[in-house]
Order: C-alpha cells, then structure tokens, then sequence
C-alpha cells in the first residue's frame, strides 16, 4: 500500500514541477502562494479530522513569515532551508505552549478561542512600531544553498521549492492520517468518550494535530513571506484565519491533494473576480463560497473518493 | 469628575452600545445555533436604512416635530427585520440547521461579503449623515465634563432592550417555547411547537436588534462603507465572554469590555487595541463556555 | 477464598440535593459475576460510572490492584485493566465495524498507538477479525455502524472493550436496545468470551431471568443504597427489594 | 488511489490557467494599471474620488485639446490611454499577486496606484524585479525610499512628514499659543507616524510644550465618546489629529456635540477631504491641511497654475456635483507626471511607445506642474516627489452655503521636506537642517 502512495507522490510532484514549464509568470506565483497558503490549510485538515477547526491560523502563519523576515533582515540569513526550519522551529515552540491549553476545548470555543490568540498577536504586531507596524516589514529573495537567482529562475526555484514541501508535507500527512494514531484522531471527531474508555488521552492527540498545524502554519507562512517579500500584521487578522478555514472546508478531510487544488480554485476565483468585477468581487466571492458549500458539503475530497464502507 | 467615575461612565456608554450591537448575535446563536458574522452586515444595513429614513423624514418637513426622527430611526430596524430576516432565515440558513457550527461561520461569512457589496450597490460609497437626533436631546453635565444627552439615551435603550428580551423570555408563553426550542430542538418539535416559526421570529428578532444597533449608531458617524466588519469582532468577542446564547452575559460581557477598554483609554492608551482580545482569551481561559453558558454533562 | 480485585468502600455522591450513592461499600472478588438491580435513578450507573472514572465520587475510596482509583480519569482508570460497556453502545459511526476494532487494537497496541504504523496493517486486521469472530460479528466487519442491529452494536461495543488486557468489565445493562429474542443468545455469547479470559464481571441489568442465570451474586439498588446484596435467589425474596426494585412478591 | 486522478485535475487546472492568455496593449494605445480603494473605508475619502478624477482626466487626455499647455496634445504623446481598474482593499498580500497579475497577465505599461502605506511598502521589490514602471500616487509613509531603493518605482506625491511639519510651523506663524498637547490618531501606521512627525516637529518648535495624552483609538472605531472624555479631562490647548475618512468624520461629529472644538483647537493634518460631507457640521476655526496645495487651498492660490486648477476643477465639479479634494489632486500629479515622463521618453526615442527603462530614465529627477504645484522629483535620487503644502483655517461662508479657508499660509516644498540625504526622522530630530522657508 505505502508503495502505491509514493508513486502518487511522485507523481503529483511530477505534475506540479511541469508547471514550472509550462505556467506563465503570474499563474506560477499564484500556485506558489496557493500551496503555500494550502500548507496552512493542510494543517487545518487536520486538525478537522479530530473534531476542531482552528479560525486562529493566521497566527502560525504570521509567526512563521515574520520569524523568517525577522531572521533575514537582523541576521542577514537568506537561505530558504534554514529560514523554513527556524520558522517551523518558531511554531513548533509556540503550538507546543498553546496547544495543551487550547486541547480541552472544542467546537464553537476552540474555533474562537484560536482567533483571539491570532488577534492578540495582529494587536501586537500593529504595535511595534519598531518592526513596521501595520506597514509591515520587506523581506529579500532568499537564495538556494548558495544559488541566489534572480527573475524567473527565483520564480521558478521558489515554486519548485514550494511544490517539494507541499508533496513531502503532503505524503507525511497522508501516513499520519492512514496510521493507528490517524484512525484515533478519526475516532475522537466520532466519539470522546469512547476513545477515553479505551485509554486513549483525547487532549493529546488535540495537542499532537495543534501542533502538527502549527508547524505547517510556520512553513506556509515563510514561503509566502519570501515569495511576496513582504510581511504585515494581515497576516495574523482573522480574515485571513478564515480564508483557510474556507480552503479546509472547500477540500474536506478526505483528501490531502484536494486541500492544495481548493487553495488554487480559491486563489484564481479570488484573481479574476479582482479583475473583472473590481467593485463586486466581494459579491462574486461570497456567492463562489455559497455555491460550494451547497453543491459539496463534504469538500471536493468527497467528489474524488469515499471512506472505505461509506456506501451510501 | 474623579477618573474612576470618568472611566465608569464612558463604560458605560459604550457598554450600552455594545450590548444592544451583541445582544442579538446572542439571541440567534442561542436559537438557531449559527454564530452569524453577517450581524455585522445587519448593523451596516440598520445605519444606512436610518439615515435614509431620518434623511427623508427632515426633508419631508420633519423640522417642525423632529423628536419624530426618534421614530423614524427604529422604524428603520423594522424595515430591514422585516424584509431581510424572512429572506435570509427562510432563503438561506434554514438549509444549514444542525450542520457543522463552523460550516455555519462560514456561510454567514459569504452572506457578509454579499451584503458588503451589495450595500455599496444601493447606496453608493459616499457617507451619510443624520445628526439631528444626535444633538437633539442635548448636553449633560458631569462634573467638569460634558456628555452628549443622546449618549444616555443609547444606554436607556440597552436597558430597554435588555429588560424586553429578558422578559420576553422568561415571562411569556413564548418566551417558554423559545426557551425549550433553545434547550433542545428536537424534543420541543416532537412536543408539537413549531420550531420554523420560532427559529424565523429569533432571526428576525436579531436582525432587528442588530440593525436596531446601527440605527441607532448612524446619528454619531458618518455612515460609510466597511462599517460592519469592525462591529463583528466586538459583538463576538463580548457574546463568547458572556456566553454564547446568554442574554444576561450578553450584558456582563458588554460591561466587561465596555469598562475594561475606558479603563484602557483613559489610563493605558497603547493597550486599547487589543484590550477586548485579551479580556477574551483570560475569560476563555477560566470558563471555556463563557460566564454563563451552562457546562452540559452528557448523559451515558 | 479468592482474592479481592476491586473493594469499594463508604463512597458518597450528591448531585445536588439529590443522593446518587449512599455508604456504598462492596468487595468484589476476582473471577467473579456480580449484577446490579434497581429501578431508574436507583444508582447504579452511578456506581459504574464511579468506578470507571466518569464521575468522581465526593468521598470513600475505591481500591484496585493496590490504588486508590476514585477521581482518576477514565482514560487512566481503562489503562489500569477497568473497562466498560454503555447503556447506549458508544461506537464511531462514520467508521466500519472492522475499523472500531482496530481504533481498539490500536490503543491497546504493546507500545501504544504509532504515527508510521499503518492501522489498517493486515497484522492488526487479523487480530481485529479473530476478536470479532469471538463475538460472532465478523460478518459484519465491512458495515458502518449505523447499519447495524442494536444486538450487533452492544457486541462490537463489548468487544472494543475487551481489546485490551481487561481484569474487570462492567457491563451497563447489556441488553437494553436488543430484541427480546436476541437477549438470551447474546448474553450467552457474551459471557462466554468473558469467562473464557478470567476476567471479573459487573453488570447492571433491569431483566430478571436474565440475572438470575449469569450472575453469581446480586447487588440491589434503592435511592443510592444497597439494600440487599447476596446470591440471586436470596435477594429476589428479599421483602424490601420486592417492595422497590422487582415490584411482584417472587 | 486518489492521488493521481486529482494530480490530472491539478494539471488540467493550472494549464486552464495558464491559457486565459494576456491582452498586451497596441502600440497606439498606451495601458495603465489602475490600483485604488474601490471597497473598505477608504473608498468614500480616497479611493473613489481619486479615480473619479483620474477617470475624468483620462477621458479628457483621450479627446484631447481640452486642457492647457502643456498638456494640450492628445492622450500620452498622442496614444490613447487605456486603463484597468483593481480595487486596493483586501492587504498587501493580494496586492503583491495582483500586481503581478497587472503586469505579467495584463501586460499594462504602467502601473499607477496605492493608497495604503502597507502596499506601498510591499509592491516596490517585485515592481523592480519584474522591472515593471510604476507610480506610487498617494501613501504617505518615508520609509519606501528611507528603507529602499528601487529603480522602477516612483512617488509623485510627497511623503507625509510634510503634513505635520507645515501644521507645527502653521502654529508658529500664527503665533498661536501651544502650553500643552494632546493627539488622537488612527491606530495604524498612518496615525503613528503622523503623531511621531507632529510630536518630533513640535518639540522643534513648541520645546516646551507638554504632550498630555497620545490617544490610538482602533481603526474603524466610530465610537469616540471615551476618547473624547479623556481628552476633555486632560484639557490640552490643542489636540491633533490625522484620522481619516469615516474616522475623522465620527470624531468630529462626536467632539463638536461635546464642545471638544471650544475648549482646544482642533489641528487636523489631513482633513479636507471630508468638508464636502460634513459642510457646516465642521465648525469653524480647525486648522487644517490637505496633504498638498490641494482641494480649497489650491482653488484659493490662483497664481500661474489657475488656469490648470479651475480647468480641472470646473470639470469635476460639472462631472460629479462636488469639489474635488485631495485625492483626485494626487492622482492628477501622478497621472501628468506619467504624461510628461512618456512624452520625455518618446521625444528621445523618436516617438514609439517607450519602454519600462526609458519611462523611469525619464521619470528620474522629472518635475511638471500640476493643480497641485510644482512637482518635482528630488528625493532618493529623483524618485520621490516633493511639493508645496498649505495649512488654512476653516470657515463657514453661510451667505454661499459653502466652506471656505481662510489664513491659508503656503509653504514652498523645500521648506517642509526634507533635503536629499537625510532621513525625515533625523530631519525632525536635527531641527530641519536645510530647509528653505523664504
């Protein structure tokens, strides 16, 4: 079985690095910042299939874009290897501290409770007038073990970099989500109580997918800060919580692919509502969302595969 | 004036406006079980109805009686109750019912993003203003300090509007029903009450408070695009603080909020922005449903 | 003169002004049948939920393998070899029967439960499947659980509960939500797999014959109290538990 | 196996994606991208009248004749100008894609836009990596040029640390009294920055005026009666302001209905731009800055431009019932600027369509008139504009039903900006080394 799943990975990431050929500039930088952005959302899925939905992710996105700027502006560090794993470093620590607190609750509260943590943080970071405030900080093109390209072939590397993370991030998601603790993680969004009477701590396998989103947060949040080269406190603001959520839910928890093809459908419907309806794209938008949670509430996932059984 | 009683007074203030702006996300929470982030939108909405009513009304000649604005501007929430609480509840959400909380969120947050630009479709971008009924009643003086006489009566209103939910609730055969509908759906439809109706009249009833709360906001802003979305945050954050569903925590929240950020203003400016986050995430902390949410035990 | 495996001593609980458990003391000895009678809020799903950790009792101890146990959590209460059934059978519906029991077999593991292992290994698939055949519902190992008969759901609701290295099962009223003619058979069933393994059973039950045939000794519940405990025969003659629990004179 | 039957779909996606294929300009035709607030609080004050006016403008270029030498000859250099709108609201992160998507599947010329500080601070690196001209028309903050250089990037309008400089040295021309002071600004980077410029210009010139509270309410926050209480209990002799838009108007409405306006003056580096909502609601004697010799003050100026400004004016006023204020004043500066740098460009290439290269080689160190003034590009090496600045109080002229500026004082732009070279915070710190007041 893990044989047939490698050879997908391999194969999507085949698909994906085509694209580095075939795409134009604009739509290669849209996918970039699409699965940069569906790596969050990847963590979010995960954290769904335990029961919970986080609305606070922008606040590993933001801790990982701004741990790299951070880093890369007072240090001088550029490479991408390095920014990333201290980012996800960053995160880790952090999702670590607030991942046992935020364990016990769920539904409606731990939603709520992710997005005043993420406020806090936008609060904060508007503050400090000394890291730019609500203005943000820019960020320089990160080089390559050394490599340091310039114009497409920095497009080209960041997206082939990106689309690297995403099928390995993917492919250990897809193992952790088809592993014994994966099926307990299913299990608690079934059933509490019954997984605590086989002997299970419900709390931590919460904390475990907190965290694994955490970390997932912080790697997409740097790949995006490199590839705008710029970071701000938006990254933190619930609006931008939501978007995820929106992905996460539009993919479903069935599927680990569909999570980046649905932060790519939202990424271009986003683009060309901007464009062609610049003063209703609000209004296109919130009826793109309408549609799809009517059409496919169980996410574009459903569309692909069913659970094993489900033959309904 | 000493500076506490500055600080409780402007509190207070704003805690009326709080809670008549969160009251109503409680309410349909409580009913309907869908954290509505299109309230903010109903809000907007109530603000532009009200000045396009109040500016009518003047311009109908209302100068000579213009306490007759007074009425306009709650005419205004009923209009938008009446026309947009049937379509959205009835065209919209009742499909959603006992799905996912969360889905839920997000399906008022499309509503949201539809009502933003379709406000901009009706009324243009350019703010309205009605001041009359702002200035009409006017100054109270407290101390060395002058407050606007309106701004009390923004605090009558949350009383009045408090009181009459409270009641609603509790002292009528309604307000029972309601309150079975909220402790358990299922059982009160199989009890033969119409829980359609009830969830319709709740909807209704929020959108009304909701735009009841802009209407009433209009007379002391410029009434412009983007007026919503800030509301949302606050009128969430005190509806999880007090509990979501309660309308006495409703109440508390909005005191804790409106006190704790004049406290912020007056003694700690750099800290009002996120004063009301932070007074969340500690409520949070302690009591996870809110102060007066009741904690269910499930029955195994 | 077997040993002791659970004593239950002196333990109270209130909700409110409401007694759910009175001077409750009990010493179970190991391998043995014990079943629980009364009438609805009598207590003695209190007394399960005590002992398997839902609720905590407000004062008494109750000891196992050398621990007080009263207030630990279920999770840890499990992991000690205390397991359970429910009254309404607790399984994962969006999982298939197969499935529940490898979340089972998964949690039970030797070294608990891994990130890499797959849990659909075809290892854990045949232990799966042999403690499903114990319980005679393989057959039905491919279905979701919303599919099933309440008799199939209160074995799969067992079996998960067995999956582990029980020492003491406490079953709630086993054959509530079962037809009437599956009762007996599925009692059989059940108690047959149980007493193969040794293990010290408690279960609550509301139909008579029933506990007259599995159970060795009977414990009666009224208003939070024990009041009468003995072998079947004896406390089904007894005058209070036919005033308040069984209803008839025998 | 799901995975390759979604990667095909993936495929399938990005190669749709990739085949909605460019619209690349003739060469007749000259194609700016057009980035303003179309949605969100800022549309009201800045946005929409900003493109109204741009709009107006472009039409009258398209047709020709109608404006004042230099600017008589038809479009840019006699291309027609062909314009697409995106709609700035939504944060840096989607301006950074949007504008790559403006540049590389829209293929515009020129890109002329931004309002928010954030964006104008996010988009500079890929307009030069992507080696794209681009017209920064309105944000305020120093730092785009302070923190970096870009080759292809450009403000036409000057920075904001002019706004609070001319307001501290409108205080002081006025001799008006100043023993304490208190700010209320946005809490944003705008409101800090023009608080740290105030502040920093008035220990310049106020050393020993005592700064009573610095008050940030949150932005969008329309509910101001707790600051406004702070602010009465403190009693400073002036209270300063750079709020904007709805936020500005709130406050007002709010502080006059508390008589905020007759304990303290009201000084407000921003304001114009909400005289055409609030007319007589905002009262009278509120000094008051347009960013710029813009709206009233520049109507008031006459001089050698007023044949310019009343063209532009009248238009305005006949197009869309109101006066123009500030933001169509910026986006008039930029967008002659742009037609001055292509005329430049095609004079030296002998009239084709000029590339991104010869459009910034001709921006740098461009000056040109506008309504606004002289505009010229003398900062960061001639890629950031400075201008003149007016400061006047407000009155209400009841007989005309309209609101007038009276006391307007200019200031000449190297009065009030900074020379090249120097930080604008240092600027301030070191009392104005340089500046040029007559």
């Amino acid at each position: 079985m893990r044989s047939k799943l490698f050879l997908g990975a391999t194969a999507a990431f085949a698909v994906l690095a085509a694209g580095s050929v075939i795409l134009p500039d604009w739509a290669m930088f849209l996918c970039a910042m699409a699965l940069a952005k569906g790596l969050v959302c990847l963590g979010i899925v995960g954290m769904m299939r335990g029961g919970v939905v986080s609305f606070g992710q922008g606040l590993y996105y933001c801790i990982g874009a701004y741990t790299a700027t951070l880093v890369a502006n007072s240090f001088g560090v550029s490479d991408i290897f390095l920014l990333t794993l201290l980012s996800a470093l960053a995160c880790l620590l952090v999702g670590m501290a607030f991942g046992p607190l935020l364990s016990s609750y769920r539904g409606i509260f731990f939603a709520m409770l992710s997005l005043a943590l993420s406020m806090v943080l936008y609060g904060s970071l508007s503050k400090m007038s000394v890291i730019g405030g609500t203005d943000g900080l820019n960020i320089a093109a990160p080089t390559f073990l050394g490599w340091a390209p310039e114009g497409r072939p920095l497009q080209t590397a960041l997206y082939i970099y990106v689309v690297a993370i995403v099928v390995i991030a993917g492919t250990l998601m897809r193992i952790y989500f088809d592993s014994e603790q994966g099926l307990i993680t299913l299990a608690t969004r079934d059933n509490e109580l019954r997984v605590e009477y086989l002997g299970a701590s419900v709390r931590n396998i919460m904390t475990y997918n907190y965290v694994f989103g955490a970390v997932l947060g912080g790697i997409g949040g740097t790949i995006a800060a490199l590839a705008l080269g710029h970071v701000d406190p938006e990254f933190a603001f619930w609006t931008t919580s939501g978007e995820f959520v929106f992905v996460a839910i539009l993919a479903g928890y069935l599927s680990v692919p569909a999570v980046f093809v649905a932060a790519i459908i939202l990424e271009l419907v986003r683009s060309f509502s901007n464009l062609y309806f610049p003063n209703t794209w609000q209004l296109a938008l919130g009826i793109f969302l309408l549609v799809v949670i009517v059409l496919l509430p169980n996410g574009l996932g459903s569309l692909v595969g069913r659970r094993k059984g489900n033959a309904a | 004036m000493d500076l506490v009683a500055t600080i409780l007074v402007d509190g207070l203030i704003y805690a009326g406006w709080l809670f008549i702006v969160s009251v109503g996300l409680t309410l349909v929470f409580g009913v309907l079980n869908i954290l509505n982030i299109a309230h903010g939108s109903l809000y907007a909405i109530g603000a532009y109805a009200s000045a396009s009513l109040v500016g009518a009304y003047f311009a109908a000649g209302g100068q000579a009686f213009p306490y007759g604005s007074y009425v306009a501007l709650i005419l205004a929430a009923v209009l938008v109750a009446l026309v947009l609480g049937p379509l959205l509840e009835r065209g919209l959400l009742r499909f959603f019912y006992g799905r996912d909380e969360v889905l839920n969120v997000l399906v008022t947050y499309a509503v949201f993003l539809i009502l933003e630009d379709v406000m901009k479709l009706i009324w243009g971008v350019n703010p309205y203003f009605v001041y009359e009924p702002y200035t009409l009643l006017g100054d109270v003086e407290i101390g060395p300090l002058f407050y606007v006489g309106y701004d009390f009566a923004v605090i009558a209103a949350a009383i009045v509007v408090g009181l009459a939910v409270w009641l609603t609730l509790n002292r009528t055969r309604i307000g029972k029903v309601v309150l079975a509908v909220i402790h358990d759906s299922e059982m009160s439809q199989t009890m033969g009450v119409n829980v359609q109706r009830i969830y319709l009249g709740a909807f209704m009833a929020g959108t009304f408070l909701a735009a009841l709360g802009g209407a009433l906001t209009a007379p002391m802003i410029s009434v412009t695009p983007g007026l919503g979305v800030n509301v949302i945050i606050v009128a969430f954050a005190v509806v999880i603080i007090g509990g979501l569903g309660s309308v006495p925590g409703a109440a508390i929240g909005a005191l804790l909020v409106g006190i704790s950020r004049a406290a912020s203003v007056h003694l700690l400016p750099e800290a009002e922005l996120f004063i009301i986050y932070f007074v969340m995430a500690i409520v949070l902390l302690f009591r996870p449903e809110g102060l007066f949410a009741k904690t269910q035990v499930r029955k195994i | 003169m077997t040993r002791t495996v659970l004593e239950v001593r002196d333990v109270q609980k209130s909700f409110g002004a409401v007694t759910a458990a009175k001077d409750i003391s009990v010493a179970v000895p190991e391998g043995a049948v014990f079943s629980l009678i009364g009438s609805n809020g009598a207590g003695k799903t209190t007394f399960v939920n005590m002992v398997t950790g839902y609720i905590k009792p407000d004062s008494g101890s109750i000891r196992f393998a050398d621990r007080d146990i009263a207030g630990m959590a279920p999770r840890q209460i499990t992991r000690m070899g205390i397991h359970r059934s429910f009254q309404i059978a607790q399984l994962c519906n969006d999982l298939t029967v197969e499935e529940n029991m490898l979340l089972a077999g998964a949690i039970h593991g030797a070294s608990g439960p891994s990130f890499l292992r797959r849990a659909h290994d075809p290892e854990a698939r045949d232990r799966a499947v042999a403690t499903l055949e114990r319980f005679n519902i393989a057959e039905h190992r491919d279905r979701l659980v919303p599919e099933l008969s309440g008799g199939v759901k209160k074995l799969l609701d067992i079996a998960m509960a067995m999956a582990g290295d029980t020492q003491i099962m406490l079953l709630d009223e086993p054959t509530s939500g079962v037809a009437s003619d599956e009762k007996f058979p599925i009692m059989d069933l059940v108690m047959e797999a149980l007493r193969s393994t040794g293990v010290t059973v408690i279960f609550v039950e509301h139909d008579m014959d029933i506990v007259t045939r599995y159970s060795e000794r009977v414990l009666a519940f009224y208003d939070g109290r024990i009041i009468a405990d003995d072998a079947p025969d004896e406390v089904l003659l007894d005058p209070e538990v036919q005033r308040y629990v069984t209803g008839t004179p025998a | 196996m799901m995975k390759p039957r979604i990667g095909g779909a993936l495929a399938a996606m990005t190669l749709a994606a990739g085949m909605a294929g460019p619209v690349a300009a003739a060469d007749d035709t000259f194609k700016i991208g057009v980035i303003t607030f179309l949605s969100g609080q800022a549309a009201e004050s800045f946005g929409v009248p900003a493109w109204n006016g741009g709009k107006l403008l472009v039409d009258m270029l398209n047709e020709g004749g109608r404006l004042p030498a230099p600017y008589d000859q038809q479009g840019f250099g006699g291309m027609n100008i062909e314009v697409v709108v995106v709609d700035e609201a939504g944060g840096a992160t989607k301006q950074v894609q949007e504008f790559r998507n403006l540049v590389q599947r829209e293929e515009v010329d020129a890109v002329v836009g931004y309002v928010s500080s954030g964006d104008c601070l996010a988009v500079p690196p890929v307009a030069d990596e992507l080696k794209a001209f681009t017209i920064l028309y309105d944000c305020g903050t120093p730092r785009v040029f302070e923190d970096g250089s870009y080759d292809y990037v450009f403000r036409t309008a000057a920075h904001a640390t002019m706004d609070n400089v001319s307001l501290a040295r409108y205080l002081k021309s006025r001799n008006f009294d100043v023993p304490s002071f208190a700010g209320l600004n946005q809490d944003y980077a705008w409101g800090q920055d023009s608080w740290a410029d105030f502040t920093g210009a008035m220990t310049q010139l106020y050393p020993d005026a005592e700064v009573k509270t610095a008050l940030f309410p949150k932005f969008g926050a329309g509910q101001y009666g707790t600051e406004i209480s702070a602010l009465l209990r403190e009693n400073p002799a002036l209270v300063h302001s750079s709020n904007w838009g709805g936020d500005l108007q709130g406050f007002l409405i709010q502080a006059t209905a508390r008589g905020l306006h007759e304990r303290a003056q009201l000084a407000l580096a921003a304001g114009d731009h909400v005289i055409p909502q609030l007319q007589d609601k905002m009262p009278d004697g509120i000094f008051l800055g347009a960013r710029g010799v813009n709206g009233l003050a520049a109507q008031a100026r006459g001089g050698e431009l007023k044949e310019l400004t009343d063209t532009m004016w009248e238009a305005y006023e006949a197009e869309y019932g109101t006066f123009p204020v500030q933001a169509p004043f910026r986006m008039w500066q930029a967008l002659f600027g742009l037609k001055t740098a292509v005329e430049k460009a095609m004079a030296e290439n002998g009239g084709t369509k000029p590339t991104s290269e010869e459009l910034a080689a001709a921006m740098k160190g461009l000056s040109w008139d506008a309504p606004s003034g002289h505009i010229e590009m003398a900062l960061a090496d001639g890629h950031q504009a400075i201008q003149p600045n007016a400061i006047g109080t407000t009155k209400w002229n009841a007989d005309a039903g309209k609101m007038e500026l009276v006391d307007v004082e200019y200031y000449d732009a190297r009065c009030v900006n900074p020379p090249e070279g120097i930080k604008s915070q240092d600027w301030l710190a070191q009392g104005f080394p340089g500046a040029q007041c007559d």
